[in-house]
């Protein structure tokens, strides 16, 4: 039987991964998509965890809700990616500096 | 599993709008190009129209559950509801000519519109931690597509990107919090919730962790200092008739969650946010208001005011009492009118090829159109809190509810910046009425259709603080609020 | 009923703004039967209102709530009662007489629309200060009538003199506002309440509370706040020493004369005071001062009225004086009958106001007296009516001011407030006088040979019925309202609780029947009709002797001329004083201090923050990420340490 | 306590052992007459082996975009096909409700031309 407290420990370095990922990535605009599916996982891994061990289903009925926003907030970043890049022609995420100040 | 004890006319207007957006996708693909616009446009304001009925049809003096838990309905939910629809539609209703010009008037831009009000109106009506995920996104995610609608201009994208990114961000610092919060009470539903945070002690320490959580996720959304960062570059560089849409109403629903989520179902901890909150609260109220005062662009200076302006809305929530919560809703449905009063001016303003989104494109404005240049000093005057307009009234009751909670340490500095505040909001003022119009400055007010025009003065009549309603608004919510607590 | 209320002021409210605002589309004609019609109804319905409030109805309420401020109240409210009532009357019916006598008056003049937008206005301000039944909204009608008197004594704006006048009332005024509004603060303050029903309630209670002053000394609260709500009135019913506006306000046309500073506006304060009594009755201090000011106002003003030329300006005196009586009616706390001798001298005062008018006009604007002289063949209707008006001033019987203005002496002689014998003194001498300026002015004007310039001896001839018609419809009252008020006013029927009633003085149960007996046995009649003989022997019988008894008593004269020089001395300190003193507060404090270091450098240096500040806004999302981490780990910590 | 993994570890076992049966079921039994088309490991437009940092052609995005949204309704099929016993009528309806949503979603997408590849 695993222990509570390591899935916890996993949902927080997969949380703290994206979180990093998220600002110090500076090169490409998909990585940040990538870290932000991560961060929505660690959530997902907690529910998960806890739900089982609370004996309790509505954790994981968050879970389907989550997996659900977390495709179409892919979706959503991907269609961003895609005017960013026709109107740039780059999905640098340090060229991302027009509006400043 | 009956429909009968599922008391689904909790979320009719809900029902409503989604069903009205779904229809119109359908009928932007049905329809011929011409008669799609108008058609499309006219259902959507009438859908929100439509709802604003039946929230005022269907209201609830008491408190009701429905939807076996997922949703609550009592008087907060339905003034929050009314003002969203209402505020909604009037800002459709002023962004309509500008974003016809920008060709953004597209089956997308309404069903997309009525979609986030939805999200607004599920955010408000949350009663568990489900819902008011589903709701805080469904907002979210419409808006960031709204944004990104105007695909040729460089700016919009990129805020939307920079809004989309940091957006999820904060929506995953909020779900890991949430996830915090089930796994520590082991419930998703608010009311459970309190309960048995209330059986911690304030100093457990993974709680605390999901409660600054929570605080940073809907800190985010407000768009608090030090988590604003996105607020300016969104404002500046969304379509004009976008940033009005975004922010006007959200701010009620964005008061709502607050509600809910911070001061009901994690009451218990006060006295752990309400030292954060005076911190967050202080430091928007300065920044805010310092930064605005660099600002050359309209929007820009408005983002920033706006941070200053959730500042106050803060002083409000922390005062932590029935008193200072009405304070922070009066708040926010003045807040939202001013601002959507404002974004109107510019929206009247800008034209083919002209975003009137620079200060200096305000100089003399009085002289080439009085009217215009009479509303946004009205606005003006509102924002900066000069009496008897309602923007006064609003910053009155946060006072005197931070004061009433003993906090009179922390009302000094935000008056002073009040103070500071007052010179951005008057150089506009003294653009328009003391400075020469420069010649290029296309004057389209008269332009705009009337029924717009009618509207924005008629919303610059509210601001007027004589008007009686300021009175009645802040009557109905000290009620919603004294309602809740009970 | 209360709709009834509320369509009296807004009637008038809604005629000034439809003038005023659309005046040049409508027209003259149209504008005048507007803003006529709307005073005349205001007027029936006054009369209407005043019907029932006599039938026992009796009317405390508030209309809407403007705004509450943690507990009071601010609300817009109505207090029906016999004061309100009488006030209602008087202020309708008499500006319904100066709505129609202005259109002949200002026939030719391009401010015409205007002129009616604004005395409707004025209606509607003065309306709404009598039917208050609160300080908020007697604070708010108060302030609108000055408002208002400034515009319409400034209403020849191109006349410089007339530009003068109006600031003067204006800023005289400021000085008496400034008095009422703190009285209003310290009344907030001691009763938590702005509303009438509630303040007199538990006024007994507070009667003792006192706060420590300069040295330690005690005031008592309730002296204090009369004193302060004295020193308004004082500024509206142009008591000395804050009379000085008064005359000059003849600048403006006429009928404002006439219906603002005879009849309506300057008995604001009055009524005040009446409003008030039962403060001023817990308040024995407070009413002595009211008395001594009143006697002293009332000789004085009386004094200097002998030598005037200017025919609006005697008038004008007269008006201060016979003010003076009420007020000293005040001091003797005969409330009722302060109002009784308002409304009386309201008639008859506005009837000579718009008597010397006519006479104005007939004489294309000539003023001085002394080119007047044996009008009474040319225009017979305004000779008759300014006589009955001038005998109603004079106090003879049966005329309204003989009643009212006796029933003040009776009651001054029989008062207990410290001061009343030099009041009373006062007041029966200041009958004299009356007597003699007031005929001096019929005998100057309408008797005597005529000093007439050339073209006013060719085509001077009675006024139009516009004019006469209110003259005689003004005379009428002039006659009658004493003989049919005062035995209600004294029996305490009239006002009943609205006024603290009159009680300790022997005229309780007076009746016109026992005054017009008495009257021959007392003192003042007589004095009145000598005074009547002396102006007879000194304007007419042998007129140089006005003239030998000028140069007899040079000082005396010259004294009355400067009007005691006290227009000369607030010019002198006060207003070459603030000068000085602004100049220098600007100099140094202003640009030195102030602009230069304060303002400006905390400008310049918020300015450079903001710089500097802005530049934390890259653009750069993972800065703002990394922003909002730093944020949550702030946060978090926080709560680690503490 | 490592013990608790010990699932996990006999599952990977499993899968590579089923993994390489099939390569070598594959490699042994099946006949070898190779060609160009055959050797390229896939067959879906562009060659695997070059450049990883090759720029996709956008509509690959857009495909992705659209079958995101479109898999994930499986998510609430499964455990809504299993109780559908329970939850009865009710529960149909609200399925039926919430493809209902998804047609409409793809009938605009389809009606827009986004599932045309040219």
């Amino acid at each position: 039987m695993i222990p509570l407290s390591h899935y916890l420990v996993l949902g927080a370095i997969l949380f703290s991964i994206g979180v990093v990922g998220i600002f110090l990535n500076r090169k490409n605009l998909v990585v940040l998509l990538m870290a932000i599916e991560l961060l929505l996982l660690a959530a997902n891994m907690n529910f998960i965890a806890f739900s089982h061990y609370l004996g309790d289903l509505a954790g994981q009925v968050f879970v389907f809700f989550i997996l659900t926003v977390a495709a179409a907030e892919s979706a959503i970043g991907l269609a961003i990616l895609i005017v960013v890049f026709r109107s740039r022609r780059t999905i640098n995420v340090q060229d991302l500096d027009r509006l400043q100040g | 599993m009956r429909l009968s004890d599922l008391q689904i006319w909790t979320i009719t207007p809900e029902i409503i709008v989604a069903i009205m957006a779904c229809a119109i996708l359908m009928i932007d693909v049905a329809m011929p190009e011409r008669a799609r616009k108008t058609i499309g446009f006219g259902l959507t304001v009438s859908t929100l129209l439509l709802a604003a009925i039946a929230v005022v049809v269907g209201q609830d003096a008491g408190y009701t559950i429905g939807l076996y838990g997922l949703v609550v309905q009592d008087r907060v939910s339905d003034i929050a509801k009314l003002g969203i629809c209402l505020i909604t539609a009037v800002a459709l209703v002023y962004g309509r000519s500008y974003t016809e010009e920008r060709n953004l008037l597209r089956g997308e831009f309404l069903a997309l519109a009525l979609f986030g009000t939805v999200g607004m109106m599920v955010m408000v009506s949350a009663n568990h931690l489900i819902t008011l995920y589903i709701g805080l996104e469904l907002f979210s995610l419409c808006l960031y597509a709204l944004i990104a609608l105007h695909r040729d201009s460089a700016e919009a994208t990129e805020a939307a990107m920079k809004y989309f990114v940091l957006g999820a961000l904060a929506s995953g610092i909020l779900l890991y919090a949430m996830s915090l919060l089930y796994g520590l009470t082991g419930t998703l539903e608010l009311a459970g919730i309190r309960q048995s945070v209330s059986g911690f002690s304030a100093d457990d320490l993974p709680l605390a962790v999901a409660l600054i959580l929570v605080i940073v996720g809907l800190l985010f959304k407000l768009g608090a200092v030090p988590f604003h960062m996105w607020v300016p570059d969104v404002y500046a560089g969304s379509p004009t008739s976008v940033t009005a849409y975004l922010a006007s109403a959200p701010k009620i629903a964005a008061f709502v969650i607050i509600l809910r989520l911070l001061a009901i179902s994690l009451e218990p901890l006060l006295e752990v946010w309400q030292d954060m909150l005076i911190a967050v609260a202080l430091l928007s109220i300065g920044f805010g208001n310092l930064v605005a005062i660099a600002q050359r662009n309209m929007k820009r200076m408005l983002a920033y005011s706006t941070i200053s302006h959730m500042g106050f809305f803060l002083l409000g929530i922390l005062s932590g009492d029935s008193v200072g919560y009405s304070a922070a809703m009066l708040y926010a449905v003045i807040h939202a009118v001013v601002s959507l009063g404002v974004f109107g001016c510019i929206l009247h303003f800008s034209g083919e090829g002209f975003e009137a989104d620079q200060l200096d494109d305000y100089r003399g404005l009085s002289k080439t159109d009085p009217w215009l240049a009479f509303l946004m000093l009205l606005f003006m005057l509102s924002l900066a809190g000069v009496p008897p307009t309602v923007g006064f009234y609003a910053k009155l009751s946060v006072f005197q509810a931070v004061i009433g909670a003993g906090l009179l340490w922390v009302a000094v500095p935000a008056a002073l910046f009040v103070v500071v505040g007052a010179f951005y909001y008057l150089r506009v003022v003294k653009l328009m009425y003391f400075d020469e119009p420069v010649a290029k400055t296309p004057v389209r007010s008269s332009a705009a259709p009337l029924e717009s025009r009618a509207l924005l003065t008629v919303n610059g009549l509210l601001i007027i603080g004589i008007m009686p309603w300021i009175g009645v608004i802040a009557e109905a919510c000290r009620n919603a609020i004294l309602l809740v607590g009970s | 009923m209360e709709t009834v209320y509320l369509l009296i002021p807004l009637v008038c409210l809604a005629a000034a703004v439809l003038v005023g605002l659309a005046g040049q589309w409508l027209g003259r004609r149209a504008a005048h039967s507007i803003t006529i019609g709307a005073v005349a109804m205001a007027f029936v319905l006054s009369v209407v209102v005043a019907v029932e409030v006599a039938g026992g109805q009796r009317f405390d309420g508030s209309v809407y709530i403007w705004a509450v401020s943690d507990g009071i109240q601010f609300e817009i409210g109505f207090l029906i009662d016999q004061l309100s009532a009488v006030m209602m009357v008087v202020v309708t019916f008499v500006s319904l007489m100066v709505h129609v006598y202005t259109i002949g008056y200002m026939h030719d003049d391009p401010g015409y629309t205007r002129f009616f937008s604004y005395i409707s206005l004025f209606t509607f301000a003065m309306l709404m200060l009598v039917m208050s039944n609160n300080f908020l909204q007697l604070f708010f009608g108060w302030e609108a009538v000055g408002l208002l008197s400034y515009l319409l004594i400034g209403f020849w704006f191109e006349r410089e003199s007339a530009n003068f006048a109006s600031l003067k009332a204006f800023l005289v005024n400021r000085v008496g506002d400034l008095g009422f509004l703190l009285g209003i603060a310290a009344i907030l303050y001691v009763f938590g309440s702005l509303d009438y029903a509630a303040v007199f309630a538990s006024a007994p209670q507070h009667a003792t509370e006192t706060m420590t002053g300069i040295l330690g000394s005690q005031w008592r609260w309730l002296t204090i706040i009369c004193l302060l709500l004295f020193v308004g009135a004082m500024g509206k019913s142009a008591q000395v020493p804050l009379h000085v506006w008064l005359p000059d306000s003849m600048e403006g046309p006429t009928p404002i004369s006439a219906l603002i500073h005879a009849a309506t506006m300057v008995t604001a304060g009055i009524f005040m005071v009446a409003r008030m009594s039962p403060l001023f009755e817990l308040s024995q201090t407070a009413l002595s001062v009211v008395l001594i000011i009143g006697a002293v106002t009332t000789i004085s003003m009386a004094l200097i009225a002998l030598v005037q030329n200017d025919i609006k300006r005697v008038v004008a005196y007269s008006t201060l004086s016979q003010l003076g009586y009420m007020t000293v009616a005040l001091g003797a706390s005969a409330y009722s009958i302060a109002i009784f001798h308002l409304a009386t001298h309201a008639f008859f005062k506005a009837l000579l106001f718009l008597a010397a008018g006519s006479v104005i006009i007939a004489l294309h604007h000539e003023q001085d007296m002394r080119r007047m002289g044996a009008l009474w063949k040319r225009m017979p209707v305004t000779y008759l009516t300014a006589l009955i008006g001038t005998l109603a001033l004079v106090g003879i019987p049966p005329f309204a001011g003989f009643f009212s203005k006796d029933a003040i002496i009776e009651a001054v002689a029989l008062s207990h407030t410290p001061g009343a014998k030099f009041a009373y003194v006062v007041v029966v001498a200041g009958v004299f006088v009356t007597a003699l300026y007031s005929f001096r002015l019929i005998f100057m004007v309408f008797h005597g040979p005529s000093r007439l310039s050339e073209d006013n001896r060719k085509h001077a001839r009675e006024s139009p019925w516009v004019v006469t018609v209110p003259l005689i419809l003004l005379a009428i009252p002039s006659v009658l309202a004493g003989l049919v008020l005062v035995g209600p006013t004294l029996s305490g029927h009239l006002f009943g609780e609205s006024v603290m009633p009159i009680d300790g003085h022997g005229i309780n149960g007076y009746g016109a029947t026992d005054m017009l007996v008495h009257a021959w046995v007392s003192l003042p009649l007589w004095l009145a009709i000598a005074g009547i003989a002396v102006a007879w022997i000194l304007y007419l019988r042998s007129p140089h002797a006005a003239s030998r008894i000028a140069n007899r008593f040079r000082l005396l004269h010259e004294i009355l001329i400067r009007k005691y020089g006290v227009d000369e001395l607030y010019e002198r300190v006060f207003a070459d004083g603030g000068q000085a003193l602004g100049r220098t507060l600007w100099k140094f404090g202003d640009r030195l201090i102030i602009d230069d270091t304060l303002v400006n450098g905390t400008a310049k240096l918020v300015g450079r923050l903001s710089g500097v500040v802005r530049s934390l806004q890259t653009g750069y999302v993972y800065h703002y990420a990394f922003a909002m981490i730093i944020g949550l780990v702030a946060l978090m910590s926080w709560f680690l340490w503490t | 306590m490592l013990g608790n993994y010990l699932p996990i570890l006999l599952f990977l076992i499993t899968a590579i052992v089923i993994g390489g049966i099939a390569m070598a079921a594959g490699r042994l039994l099946g006949p070898n007459k190779p060609d160009a088309a055959k050797l390229s490991p896939y067959e879906c437009g562009f060659e695997a082996f070059e450049n990883t940092r090759m720029k996709f052609d956008v509509r690959y995005y857009l495909v992705a975009i659209l079958f995101i949204i479109f898999d994930l309704e499986i998510a609430f099929l499964f455990p809504w096909a299993i109780v559908l016993d329970d939850i009865g009528m009710f529960g149909f309806v609200a399925m039926v409700i919430f493809l209902l949503v998804l047609v409409i979603g793809f009938v605009y997408e389809w009606m827009k031309g986004a599932l045309e590849w040219e």
